[in-house]
Protein backbone atom coordinates (compact mmCIF):
# COMPACT_ATOMS: atom_id res chain seq x y z
CA UNK A 1 0.00 0.00 0.00
CA UNK A 2 2.78 2.34 0.96
CA UNK A 3 4.66 1.66 -2.27
CA UNK A 4 1.56 2.66 -4.21
CA UNK A 5 1.30 6.08 -2.57
CA UNK A 6 5.03 6.52 -2.84
CA UNK A 7 4.89 5.84 -6.57
CA UNK A 8 2.03 8.27 -7.08
CA UNK A 9 3.89 10.89 -5.07
CA UNK A 10 6.99 10.30 -7.16
CA UNK A 11 5.12 10.68 -10.45
CA UNK A 12 3.35 13.84 -9.35
CA UNK A 13 6.52 15.31 -7.89
CA UNK A 14 8.45 14.55 -11.05
CA UNK A 15 5.79 16.26 -13.16
CA UNK A 16 5.79 19.26 -10.83
CA UNK A 17 9.58 19.50 -11.02
CA UNK A 18 9.45 19.48 -14.82
CA UNK A 19 6.65 22.06 -14.76
CA UNK A 20 8.68 24.45 -12.63
CA UNK A 21 11.73 23.80 -14.79
CA UNK A 22 9.96 24.51 -18.06
CA UNK A 23 7.97 27.54 -16.91
CA UNK A 24 11.10 29.24 -15.57
CA UNK A 25 12.04 29.90 -19.20
CA UNK A 26 9.64 31.66 -21.55
CA UNK A 27 7.74 29.19 -23.68
CA UNK A 28 7.74 29.75 -27.41
CA UNK A 29 11.04 31.59 -27.54
CA UNK A 30 13.87 29.06 -27.49
CA UNK A 31 17.48 30.16 -27.24
CA UNK A 32 18.52 28.08 -30.27
CA UNK A 33 22.28 28.32 -29.94
CA UNK A 34 23.00 25.42 -32.26
CA UNK A 35 19.65 25.47 -34.04
CA UNK A 36 20.05 28.95 -35.50
CA UNK A 37 23.50 28.12 -36.88
CA UNK A 38 22.14 24.98 -38.48
CA UNK A 39 19.21 26.90 -39.96
CA UNK A 40 21.54 29.53 -41.39
CA UNK A 41 23.99 27.25 -43.13
CA UNK A 42 22.16 23.96 -43.77
CA UNK A 43 20.54 24.99 -47.05
CA UNK A 44 23.86 26.13 -48.49
CA UNK A 45 26.21 23.39 -47.33
CA UNK A 46 23.97 20.32 -47.38
CA UNK A 47 21.48 21.24 -50.07
CA UNK A 48 18.44 19.55 -48.52
CA UNK A 49 15.24 21.57 -48.36
CA UNK A 50 14.13 19.62 -45.30
CA UNK A 51 16.44 20.81 -42.56
CA UNK A 52 15.45 18.05 -40.16
CA UNK A 53 16.70 15.57 -42.76
CA UNK A 54 19.91 17.56 -43.03
CA UNK A 55 20.38 17.33 -39.26
CA UNK A 56 19.55 13.62 -39.13
CA UNK A 57 21.73 12.49 -42.03
CA UNK A 58 24.43 15.10 -42.51
CA UNK A 59 25.11 16.63 -39.11
CA UNK A 60 24.30 13.51 -37.09
CA UNK A 61 24.98 10.73 -39.58
CA UNK A 62 26.79 8.46 -37.16
CA UNK A 63 23.89 8.86 -34.74
CA UNK A 64 21.57 7.56 -37.44
CA UNK A 65 23.89 4.63 -38.02
CA UNK A 66 23.66 3.88 -34.30
CA UNK A 67 19.88 4.13 -34.48
CA UNK A 68 19.88 1.64 -37.34
CA UNK A 69 22.03 -0.74 -35.35
CA UNK A 70 19.69 -0.43 -32.35
CA UNK A 71 16.73 -1.32 -34.56
CA UNK A 72 18.72 -4.21 -35.99
CA UNK A 73 19.54 -5.43 -32.48
CA UNK A 74 15.88 -5.16 -31.45
CA UNK A 75 14.72 -7.12 -34.49
CA UNK A 76 17.38 -9.77 -33.93
CA UNK A 77 16.50 -10.04 -30.26
CA UNK A 78 12.81 -10.45 -31.05
CA UNK A 79 13.69 -13.25 -33.44
CA UNK A 80 15.88 -14.84 -30.79
CA UNK A 81 13.32 -14.55 -27.99
CA UNK A 82 10.35 -15.74 -29.99
CA UNK A 83 12.24 -18.67 -31.39
CA UNK A 84 12.71 -20.03 -34.85
CA UNK A 85 9.58 -21.00 -36.74
CA UNK A 86 9.53 -24.47 -38.25
CA UNK A 87 7.33 -23.70 -41.23
CA UNK A 88 3.69 -22.77 -41.10
CA UNK A 89 1.52 -24.45 -38.51
CA UNK A 90 -1.76 -25.72 -39.91
CA UNK A 91 -3.84 -24.75 -36.89
CA UNK A 92 -7.41 -23.92 -37.93
CA UNK A 93 -7.98 -20.41 -36.68
CA UNK A 94 -4.60 -19.09 -37.72
CA UNK A 95 -4.99 -19.84 -41.41
CA UNK A 96 -8.57 -18.72 -41.76
CA UNK A 97 -8.74 -15.93 -44.34
CA UNK A 98 -10.43 -12.64 -43.58
CA UNK A 99 -13.72 -11.46 -45.01
CA UNK A 100 -14.23 -10.45 -48.62
CA UNK A 101 -13.94 -6.72 -47.91
CA UNK A 102 -10.66 -7.15 -46.07
CA UNK A 103 -9.18 -9.35 -48.81
CA UNK A 104 -10.25 -7.04 -51.65
CA UNK A 105 -9.17 -3.97 -49.66
CA UNK A 106 -5.74 -5.38 -48.93
CA UNK A 107 -5.23 -6.33 -52.58
CA UNK A 108 -6.19 -2.80 -53.57
CA UNK A 109 -4.10 -1.15 -50.89
CA UNK A 110 -0.88 -3.14 -51.37
CA UNK A 111 0.42 -1.31 -54.50
CA UNK A 112 -0.82 2.02 -53.14
CA UNK A 113 1.11 1.47 -49.91
CA UNK A 114 4.23 0.60 -51.90
CA UNK A 115 3.90 3.80 -53.94
CA UNK A 116 3.30 5.93 -50.86
CA UNK A 117 6.23 4.33 -49.06
CA UNK A 118 8.67 4.94 -51.88
CA UNK A 119 7.33 8.48 -52.35
CA UNK A 120 7.97 9.21 -48.68
CA UNK A 121 11.47 7.71 -48.87
CA UNK A 122 12.56 9.37 -52.12
CA UNK A 123 11.19 12.79 -51.17
CA UNK A 124 12.76 12.59 -47.73
CA UNK A 125 15.02 15.56 -48.36
CA UNK A 126 12.25 17.75 -49.80
CA UNK A 127 9.07 17.09 -47.86
CA UNK A 128 8.43 15.70 -44.39
CA UNK A 129 9.23 12.04 -44.16
CA UNK A 130 12.22 9.96 -45.00
CA UNK A 131 13.67 6.53 -44.64
CA UNK A 132 12.23 5.58 -41.29
CA UNK A 133 8.67 6.65 -42.02
CA UNK A 134 8.72 5.20 -45.53
CA UNK A 135 10.19 2.00 -44.14
CA UNK A 136 7.30 1.72 -41.70
CA UNK A 137 4.84 2.13 -44.58
CA UNK A 138 6.64 -0.56 -46.61
CA UNK A 139 6.57 -2.93 -43.64
CA UNK A 140 2.84 -2.30 -43.20
CA UNK A 141 2.38 -2.99 -46.92
CA UNK A 142 3.99 -6.40 -46.60
CA UNK A 143 2.13 -7.34 -43.42
CA UNK A 144 -1.35 -6.38 -44.64
CA UNK A 145 -1.73 -9.28 -47.15
CA UNK A 146 -0.58 -11.72 -44.48
CA UNK A 147 -3.18 -10.23 -42.15
CA UNK A 148 -5.89 -10.76 -44.75
CA UNK A 149 -4.80 -14.28 -45.75
CA UNK A 150 -2.77 -15.91 -43.00
CA UNK A 151 -1.85 -18.81 -45.28
CA UNK A 152 0.26 -16.50 -47.43
CA UNK A 153 3.98 -16.53 -46.81
CA UNK A 154 6.66 -13.95 -47.37
CA UNK A 155 10.22 -15.14 -47.81
CA UNK A 156 12.36 -14.37 -44.78
CA UNK A 157 15.55 -15.06 -46.71
CA UNK A 158 14.77 -12.38 -49.31
CA UNK A 159 14.13 -9.87 -46.53
CA UNK A 160 17.38 -10.73 -44.84
CA UNK A 161 19.16 -10.18 -48.16
CA UNK A 162 17.49 -6.81 -48.75
CA UNK A 163 18.28 -5.73 -45.21
CA UNK A 164 21.90 -6.78 -45.43
CA UNK A 165 22.46 -5.15 -48.81
CA UNK A 166 20.82 -1.90 -47.68
CA UNK A 167 22.92 -1.78 -44.52
CA UNK A 168 26.05 -2.46 -46.56
CA UNK A 169 25.09 0.31 -48.97
CA UNK A 170 24.69 2.77 -46.11
CA UNK A 171 28.11 1.96 -44.67
CA UNK A 172 29.73 1.87 -48.11
CA UNK A 173 28.45 5.38 -48.83
CA UNK A 174 29.91 6.50 -45.54
CA UNK A 175 33.25 4.84 -46.32
CA UNK A 176 33.32 6.42 -49.77
CA UNK A 177 32.88 9.79 -48.09
CA UNK A 178 35.68 8.85 -45.71
CA UNK A 179 37.96 8.11 -48.66
CA UNK A 180 37.11 11.26 -50.60
CA UNK A 181 36.40 13.81 -47.92
CA UNK A 182 38.27 12.47 -44.88
CA UNK A 183 35.07 12.36 -42.82
CA UNK A 184 32.74 9.42 -42.32
CA UNK A 185 29.30 9.98 -43.90
CA UNK A 186 30.16 13.46 -45.13
CA UNK A 187 27.80 14.58 -47.93
CA UNK A 188 29.25 13.95 -51.37
CA UNK A 189 28.30 14.70 -54.97
CA UNK A 190 27.67 18.42 -54.46
CA UNK A 191 24.52 20.05 -53.27
CA UNK A 192 22.61 20.43 -56.51
CA UNK A 193 19.77 22.87 -56.90
CA UNK A 194 17.75 23.43 -53.75
CA UNK A 195 14.33 21.82 -54.02
CA UNK A 196 15.06 19.56 -56.98
CA UNK A 197 14.56 15.81 -56.67
CA UNK A 198 18.22 15.10 -57.42
CA UNK A 199 19.74 17.41 -54.86
CA UNK A 200 21.37 17.12 -51.49
CA UNK A 201 24.25 14.95 -52.70
CA UNK A 202 24.19 11.49 -51.16
CA UNK A 203 21.30 12.17 -48.78
CA UNK A 204 18.61 10.57 -51.00
CA UNK A 205 20.80 7.48 -51.47
CA UNK A 206 21.37 7.20 -47.74
CA UNK A 207 17.67 7.58 -47.05
CA UNK A 208 16.85 4.96 -49.69
CA UNK A 209 19.18 2.52 -47.94
CA UNK A 210 17.69 3.41 -44.55
CA UNK A 211 14.16 2.95 -45.88
CA UNK A 212 14.81 -0.46 -47.40
CA UNK A 213 16.65 -1.64 -44.30
CA UNK A 214 14.01 -0.43 -41.85
CA UNK A 215 11.21 -1.77 -44.01
CA UNK A 216 12.74 -5.24 -44.32
CA UNK A 217 13.62 -5.31 -40.62
CA UNK A 218 10.22 -4.28 -39.34
CA UNK A 219 8.40 -6.51 -41.81
CA UNK A 220 10.37 -9.57 -40.73
CA UNK A 221 9.82 -8.60 -37.07
CA UNK A 222 6.07 -8.30 -37.56
CA UNK A 223 5.87 -11.49 -39.61
CA UNK A 224 7.72 -13.35 -36.90
CA UNK A 225 5.10 -12.20 -34.44
CA UNK A 226 2.27 -13.39 -36.68
CA UNK A 227 3.70 -16.90 -36.85
CA UNK A 228 2.10 -19.21 -34.34
CA UNK A 229 3.91 -20.97 -31.57
CA UNK A 230 5.96 -23.88 -32.90
CA UNK A 231 6.03 -26.47 -30.15
CA UNK A 232 8.79 -25.32 -27.86
CA UNK B 1 -0.40 30.63 -30.68
CA UNK B 2 -1.36 32.12 -27.35
CA UNK B 3 0.29 31.70 -23.99
CA UNK B 4 -2.75 29.75 -22.86
CA UNK B 5 -2.35 27.21 -25.68
CA UNK B 6 1.32 26.65 -24.92
CA UNK B 7 0.60 26.23 -21.23
CA UNK B 8 -2.16 23.74 -22.01
CA UNK B 9 0.24 21.76 -24.15
CA UNK B 10 2.87 21.80 -21.41
CA UNK B 11 0.38 20.56 -18.83
CA UNK B 12 -0.83 17.90 -21.25
CA UNK B 13 2.69 16.64 -21.87
CA UNK B 14 3.54 16.60 -18.17
CA UNK B 15 0.30 14.79 -17.33
CA UNK B 16 1.13 12.19 -19.96
CA UNK B 17 4.53 11.65 -18.39
CA UNK B 18 3.03 11.44 -14.90
CA UNK B 19 0.30 9.03 -16.01
CA UNK B 20 2.87 6.92 -17.83
CA UNK B 21 5.21 6.71 -14.87
CA UNK B 22 2.33 6.02 -12.49
CA UNK B 23 1.04 3.23 -14.67
CA UNK B 24 4.54 1.86 -15.13
CA UNK B 25 5.04 1.57 -11.38
CA UNK B 26 1.55 0.60 -10.28
CA UNK B 27 0.43 -1.87 -12.95
CA UNK B 28 0.75 -5.56 -12.31
CA UNK B 29 -0.01 -6.63 -15.85
CA UNK B 30 2.99 -6.89 -18.17
CA UNK B 31 1.01 -5.82 -21.26
CA UNK B 32 -0.25 -2.72 -19.48
CA UNK B 33 3.28 -1.89 -18.38
CA UNK B 34 4.33 -1.83 -22.03
CA UNK B 35 1.39 0.47 -22.80
CA UNK B 36 2.29 2.80 -19.93
CA UNK B 37 5.87 2.94 -21.18
CA UNK B 38 4.70 4.10 -24.59
CA UNK B 39 2.47 6.73 -22.95
CA UNK B 40 5.36 8.19 -20.97
CA UNK B 41 7.46 8.17 -24.13
CA UNK B 42 4.82 10.11 -26.08
CA UNK B 43 4.70 12.71 -23.30
CA UNK B 44 8.47 13.11 -23.27
CA UNK B 45 8.56 13.51 -27.05
CA UNK B 46 5.85 16.16 -26.89
CA UNK B 47 7.78 18.02 -24.21
CA UNK B 48 10.96 18.03 -26.31
CA UNK B 49 9.22 19.36 -29.40
CA UNK B 50 7.44 21.97 -27.27
CA UNK B 51 10.81 23.23 -26.08
CA UNK B 52 11.93 23.84 -29.64
CA UNK B 53 8.78 25.70 -30.65
CA UNK B 54 9.16 29.34 -31.60
CA UNK B 55 6.29 31.76 -31.97
CA UNK B 56 5.28 32.94 -35.46
CA UNK B 57 7.75 30.61 -37.11
CA UNK B 58 7.30 28.11 -39.94
CA UNK B 59 8.28 24.45 -40.14
CA UNK B 60 12.01 23.85 -40.78
CA UNK B 61 11.45 22.98 -44.42
CA UNK B 62 12.31 25.36 -47.23
CA UNK B 63 9.42 25.63 -49.64
CA UNK B 64 9.04 27.30 -52.97
CA UNK B 65 7.43 30.68 -52.45
CA UNK B 66 8.85 31.25 -48.99
CA UNK B 67 11.83 33.44 -48.36
CA UNK B 68 15.05 31.63 -47.46
CA UNK B 69 15.43 33.78 -44.39
CA UNK B 70 12.03 33.09 -42.86
CA UNK B 71 11.94 32.36 -39.13
CA UNK B 72 11.87 28.64 -38.49
CA UNK B 73 11.37 26.54 -35.38
CA UNK B 74 14.36 24.76 -33.87
CA UNK B 75 15.18 21.69 -36.01
CA UNK B 76 17.47 19.96 -33.52
CA UNK B 77 14.88 18.79 -30.94
CA UNK B 78 12.78 17.58 -33.85
CA UNK B 79 15.63 15.47 -35.19
CA UNK B 80 16.22 14.02 -31.73
CA UNK B 81 12.55 13.20 -31.26
CA UNK B 82 12.55 11.51 -34.67
CA UNK B 83 15.29 9.21 -33.42
CA UNK B 84 13.53 8.68 -30.10
CA UNK B 85 10.25 7.61 -31.69
CA UNK B 86 11.91 5.07 -33.96
CA UNK B 87 13.95 3.61 -31.11
CA UNK B 88 10.83 3.57 -28.93
CA UNK B 89 9.07 1.23 -31.29
CA UNK B 90 12.08 -1.11 -31.24
CA UNK B 91 11.98 -1.12 -27.45
CA UNK B 92 8.25 -1.78 -27.52
CA UNK B 93 8.66 -4.72 -29.87
CA UNK B 94 11.37 -6.24 -27.70
CA UNK B 95 9.34 -5.73 -24.51
CA UNK B 96 6.28 -7.32 -26.09
CA UNK B 97 8.26 -10.34 -27.24
CA UNK B 98 9.71 -10.75 -23.75
CA UNK B 99 6.18 -10.55 -22.32
CA UNK B 100 5.08 -13.25 -24.76
CA UNK B 101 7.97 -15.46 -23.70
CA UNK B 102 7.17 -14.95 -20.02
CA UNK B 103 3.52 -15.75 -20.69
CA UNK B 104 4.48 -18.96 -22.45
CA UNK B 105 6.74 -19.95 -19.56
CA UNK B 106 4.47 -19.07 -16.62
CA UNK B 107 0.97 -19.01 -18.05
CA UNK B 108 0.06 -15.60 -16.68
CA UNK B 109 0.69 -11.92 -17.26
CA UNK B 110 0.15 -10.85 -13.66
CA UNK B 111 3.47 -9.93 -12.08
CA UNK B 112 2.57 -11.10 -8.58
CA UNK B 113 1.35 -14.50 -9.73
CA UNK B 114 4.37 -14.80 -11.98
CA UNK B 115 6.72 -13.97 -9.11
CA UNK B 116 5.16 -16.51 -6.78
CA UNK B 117 5.30 -19.21 -9.46
CA UNK B 118 8.89 -18.31 -10.16
CA UNK B 119 9.75 -18.58 -6.47
CA UNK B 120 8.01 -21.93 -6.27
CA UNK B 121 10.05 -23.13 -9.22
CA UNK B 122 13.26 -21.92 -7.68
CA UNK B 123 12.44 -23.45 -4.32
CA UNK B 124 11.55 -26.73 -6.00
CA UNK B 125 14.83 -26.74 -7.82
CA UNK B 126 16.65 -25.97 -4.57
CA UNK B 127 14.70 -28.64 -2.69
CA UNK B 128 13.21 -26.31 -0.06
CA UNK B 129 9.80 -25.12 1.10
CA UNK B 130 8.47 -22.26 -1.02
CA UNK B 131 8.49 -18.87 0.63
CA UNK B 132 5.19 -17.99 2.26
CA UNK B 133 5.46 -14.24 2.06
CA UNK B 134 6.91 -11.94 -0.50
CA UNK B 135 8.17 -9.52 2.11
CA UNK B 136 9.86 -12.11 4.34
CA UNK B 137 11.19 -14.62 1.89
CA UNK B 138 13.21 -16.84 4.17
CA UNK B 139 11.49 -15.97 7.43
CA UNK B 140 12.03 -18.55 10.14
CA UNK B 141 13.27 -21.37 7.99
CA UNK B 142 16.80 -22.52 7.33
CA UNK B 143 18.34 -21.25 4.17
CA UNK B 144 18.28 -23.89 1.44
CA UNK B 145 21.57 -25.16 0.08
CA UNK B 146 22.09 -23.16 -3.05
CA UNK B 147 24.51 -24.13 -5.76
CA UNK B 148 26.52 -21.40 -7.38
CA UNK B 149 24.60 -20.91 -10.67
CA UNK B 150 21.23 -20.80 -8.88
CA UNK B 151 22.38 -18.05 -6.57
CA UNK B 152 21.92 -15.37 -9.16
CA UNK B 153 18.36 -16.47 -9.97
CA UNK B 154 17.36 -16.55 -6.33
CA UNK B 155 18.68 -13.11 -5.67
CA UNK B 156 16.86 -11.75 -8.70
CA UNK B 157 13.56 -13.26 -7.61
CA UNK B 158 13.76 -11.94 -4.07
CA UNK B 159 15.00 -8.47 -4.84
CA UNK C 1 -12.91 37.35 -41.95
CA UNK C 2 -12.96 35.95 -45.47
CA UNK C 3 -15.47 33.24 -46.40
CA UNK C 4 -12.69 30.63 -46.72
CA UNK C 5 -11.41 31.33 -43.27
CA UNK C 6 -14.92 31.27 -41.87
CA UNK C 7 -15.54 27.85 -43.38
CA UNK C 8 -12.29 26.55 -41.90
CA UNK C 9 -13.15 27.83 -38.42
CA UNK C 10 -16.64 26.36 -38.67
CA UNK C 11 -15.12 23.05 -39.76
CA UNK C 12 -12.78 23.03 -36.77
CA UNK C 13 -15.66 23.68 -34.38
CA UNK C 14 -17.67 20.86 -35.94
CA UNK C 15 -14.65 18.56 -35.66
CA UNK C 16 -14.23 19.47 -32.01
CA UNK C 17 -17.83 18.53 -31.30
CA UNK C 18 -17.42 15.31 -33.28
CA UNK C 19 -14.30 14.40 -31.32
CA UNK C 20 -16.10 14.90 -28.04
CA UNK C 21 -18.96 12.67 -29.19
CA UNK C 22 -16.57 9.98 -30.42
CA UNK C 23 -14.67 10.18 -27.14
CA UNK C 24 -17.92 9.73 -25.24
CA UNK C 25 -18.64 6.55 -27.16
CA UNK C 26 -15.09 5.35 -26.65
CA UNK C 27 -15.25 5.82 -22.88
CA UNK C 28 -18.77 4.48 -22.47
CA UNK C 29 -18.71 1.71 -25.08
CA UNK C 30 -19.60 -1.41 -23.16
CA UNK C 31 -17.67 -3.87 -25.33
CA UNK C 32 -14.33 -3.74 -27.10
CA UNK C 33 -15.82 -3.69 -30.65
CA UNK C 34 -17.68 -0.49 -29.70
CA UNK C 35 -14.43 1.05 -28.57
CA UNK C 36 -12.69 -0.05 -31.77
CA UNK C 37 -15.35 1.57 -33.95
CA UNK C 38 -15.16 4.75 -31.86
CA UNK C 39 -11.37 4.79 -32.34
CA UNK C 40 -11.85 4.35 -36.08
CA UNK C 41 -14.23 7.32 -36.16
CA UNK C 42 -11.73 9.38 -34.21
CA UNK C 43 -8.93 8.55 -36.67
CA UNK C 44 -11.12 9.70 -39.57
CA UNK C 45 -11.90 12.95 -37.75
CA UNK C 46 -8.22 13.43 -36.95
CA UNK C 47 -7.36 13.00 -40.63
CA UNK C 48 -9.90 15.68 -41.48
CA UNK C 49 -8.43 17.97 -38.81
CA UNK C 50 -4.95 17.49 -40.27
CA UNK C 51 -6.27 18.37 -43.72
CA UNK C 52 -7.96 21.54 -42.44
CA UNK C 53 -4.83 22.54 -40.51
CA UNK C 54 -2.79 22.58 -43.73
CA UNK C 55 -4.39 25.76 -45.18
CA UNK C 56 -4.57 27.36 -41.74
CA UNK C 57 -0.80 26.92 -41.35
CA UNK C 58 -0.33 28.05 -44.98
CA UNK C 59 1.70 25.10 -46.15
CA UNK C 60 0.96 22.07 -48.30
CA UNK C 61 3.57 20.01 -46.47
CA UNK C 62 1.16 19.05 -43.72
CA UNK C 63 -1.00 17.13 -46.20
CA UNK C 64 1.61 14.36 -46.24
CA UNK C 65 0.94 13.76 -42.58
CA UNK C 66 -2.77 13.32 -43.26
CA UNK C 67 -1.99 10.89 -46.10
CA UNK C 68 0.26 8.68 -44.00
CA UNK C 69 -2.03 8.88 -41.02
CA UNK C 70 -5.14 7.82 -42.92
CA UNK C 71 -3.35 4.96 -44.66
CA UNK C 72 -1.63 3.51 -41.60
CA UNK C 73 -4.46 4.01 -39.12
CA UNK C 74 -6.51 1.76 -41.39
CA UNK C 75 -3.88 -0.97 -41.15
CA UNK C 76 -3.62 -0.70 -37.37
CA UNK C 77 -7.38 -0.75 -36.78
CA UNK C 78 -7.77 -3.68 -39.19
CA UNK C 79 -5.13 -5.63 -37.28
CA UNK C 80 -6.89 -5.05 -33.96
CA UNK C 81 -10.25 -5.92 -35.52
CA UNK C 82 -8.84 -9.19 -36.84
CA UNK C 83 -7.89 -10.23 -33.32
CA UNK C 84 -11.42 -9.61 -32.05
CA UNK C 85 -12.81 -11.51 -35.03
CA UNK C 86 -10.55 -14.46 -34.24
CA UNK C 87 -11.79 -14.42 -30.66
CA UNK C 88 -15.43 -14.32 -31.66
CA UNK C 89 -15.31 -17.42 -33.84
CA UNK C 90 -13.75 -19.89 -31.47
CA UNK D 1 -5.69 32.85 -32.49
CA UNK D 2 -8.78 31.13 -31.24
CA UNK D 3 -8.68 28.05 -33.44
CA UNK D 4 -5.43 26.80 -31.99
CA UNK D 5 -6.72 27.19 -28.44
CA UNK D 6 -9.91 25.30 -29.21
CA UNK D 7 -8.27 22.41 -31.05
CA UNK D 8 -5.48 22.12 -28.50
CA UNK D 9 -7.93 22.07 -25.61
CA UNK D 10 -10.07 19.38 -27.22
CA UNK D 11 -7.02 17.32 -28.15
CA UNK D 12 -5.57 17.56 -24.65
CA UNK D 13 -8.87 16.28 -23.30
CA UNK D 14 -8.75 13.45 -25.85
CA UNK D 15 -5.15 12.54 -25.03
CA UNK D 16 -5.64 12.54 -21.27
CA UNK D 17 -8.87 10.56 -21.55
CA UNK D 18 -7.06 8.06 -23.77
CA UNK D 19 -4.18 7.79 -21.34
CA UNK D 20 -6.57 7.24 -18.43
CA UNK D 21 -8.47 4.66 -20.43
CA UNK D 22 -5.23 2.86 -21.28
CA UNK D 23 -4.55 2.40 -17.59
CA UNK D 24 -8.02 1.74 -16.23
CA UNK D 25 -9.84 -0.30 -18.90
CA UNK D 26 -10.36 -3.89 -17.81
CA UNK D 27 -9.98 -5.20 -21.33
CA UNK D 28 -6.39 -5.00 -22.53
CA UNK D 29 -7.34 -4.80 -26.20
CA UNK D 30 -9.36 -1.70 -25.38
CA UNK D 31 -6.30 -0.32 -23.61
CA UNK D 32 -4.22 -0.94 -26.74
CA UNK D 33 -6.79 0.99 -28.80
CA UNK D 34 -6.59 3.80 -26.23
CA UNK D 35 -2.82 4.14 -26.72
CA UNK D 36 -3.45 4.46 -30.45
CA UNK D 37 -5.79 7.35 -29.60
CA UNK D 38 -3.09 9.00 -27.51
CA UNK D 39 -0.64 8.90 -30.39
CA UNK D 40 -3.36 10.34 -32.64
CA UNK D 41 -3.69 13.40 -30.40
CA UNK D 42 0.06 13.78 -30.03
CA UNK D 43 0.44 13.67 -33.81
CA UNK D 44 -2.01 16.60 -34.16
CA UNK D 45 -0.01 18.47 -31.50
CA UNK D 46 3.16 18.00 -33.53
CA UNK D 47 1.47 19.49 -36.58
CA UNK D 48 0.32 22.50 -34.56
CA UNK D 49 3.85 22.89 -33.20
CA UNK D 50 5.19 23.11 -36.80
CA UNK D 51 6.96 19.75 -36.71
CA UNK D 52 5.57 17.90 -39.75
CA UNK D 53 8.50 15.47 -39.78
CA UNK D 54 7.87 14.34 -36.24
CA UNK D 55 4.12 14.29 -36.81
CA UNK D 56 4.63 11.99 -39.78
CA UNK D 57 6.82 9.66 -37.76
CA UNK D 58 4.40 9.61 -34.85
CA UNK D 59 1.49 8.95 -37.20
CA UNK D 60 3.30 6.12 -38.97
CA UNK D 61 4.73 4.53 -35.84
CA UNK D 62 2.05 5.30 -33.28
CA UNK D 63 -1.01 4.60 -35.35
CA UNK D 64 0.21 1.93 -37.73
CA UNK D 65 3.19 0.01 -36.47
CA UNK D 66 2.39 0.17 -32.77
CA UNK D 67 -1.19 -0.91 -33.43
CA UNK D 68 0.04 -3.82 -35.53
CA UNK D 69 2.59 -4.85 -32.90
CA UNK D 70 0.12 -4.64 -30.03
CA UNK D 71 -2.51 -6.53 -32.00
CA UNK D 72 -0.14 -9.35 -32.93
CA UNK D 73 1.17 -9.58 -29.37
CA UNK D 74 -2.40 -9.58 -28.02
CA UNK D 75 -3.15 -12.48 -30.32
CA UNK D 76 -0.17 -14.46 -29.08
CA UNK D 77 -1.06 -13.62 -25.48
CA UNK D 78 -4.67 -14.70 -25.98
CA UNK D 79 -6.04 -11.40 -24.74
CA UNK D 80 -9.27 -11.70 -26.76
CA UNK D 81 -10.27 -14.48 -24.39
CA UNK D 82 -10.57 -12.05 -21.48
CA UNK D 83 -13.91 -10.71 -22.68
CA UNK D 84 -15.36 -14.21 -22.56
CA UNK D 85 -13.87 -14.95 -19.16
CA UNK D 86 -15.28 -11.85 -17.53
CA UNK D 87 -18.73 -13.41 -17.32
CA UNK D 88 -17.57 -16.29 -15.18
CA UNK D 89 -14.91 -14.75 -12.98
CA UNK D 90 -14.66 -11.12 -12.04
CA UNK D 91 -11.04 -11.16 -10.92
CA UNK D 92 -9.63 -10.35 -14.33
CA UNK D 93 -6.46 -8.52 -15.17
CA UNK D 94 -7.31 -5.23 -13.53
CA UNK D 95 -4.13 -3.32 -13.16
CA UNK D 96 -4.29 -1.10 -10.15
Amino acid sequence: MLTRYGALLFAAGFAFLLFVLFTSQPLGAPTMLAGQAVLNEAAGTVGAANIVTAVVLAYRGIDTLGELSILFAAATAVGLVLGRSHGKQASGEATEPGGFILRAGSDLLFPLLLVVGFYIIVHGHLTPGGGFQGGVVLAAAFVLPVLARPSETVSHAAMAWVEGLAGTAFIATGLAALAVDHAFLAPLLGTGQLGALLSGGTLPLLYLAVGLKVGAELASLLLRMTEEESGT
Amino acid sequence: MSEFALLTLLIGALSLIAIGIGGLVLSRNLFRIVLALSLAEAGANLLLVLVGFRRDAIAPIIEQGHALTATMVDPIPQAMVLTAIVIGVGVQALALSLAIRAYVAYGTLDMNVMRSRMETDISDAAGAQPATSQHAPAGGRPLPPISAPRLAHNKGAQG
Amino acid sequence: MTPDLFIQFAALIVFAAAILLGLLRFLRGPATPDRLVAADILTVIATAILVVLAPLLESALYLDVALIYSVLAFVGIVALARIIETGKKT
Amino acid sequence: MAWADLIILIMVVLVLAGAGAALFLENLLGAAVATALVSLGVSVFFVILRAPDVALTEAAVGAGLSGLLLALAAKRLGLWRIEVQQDSEDAGDSSC
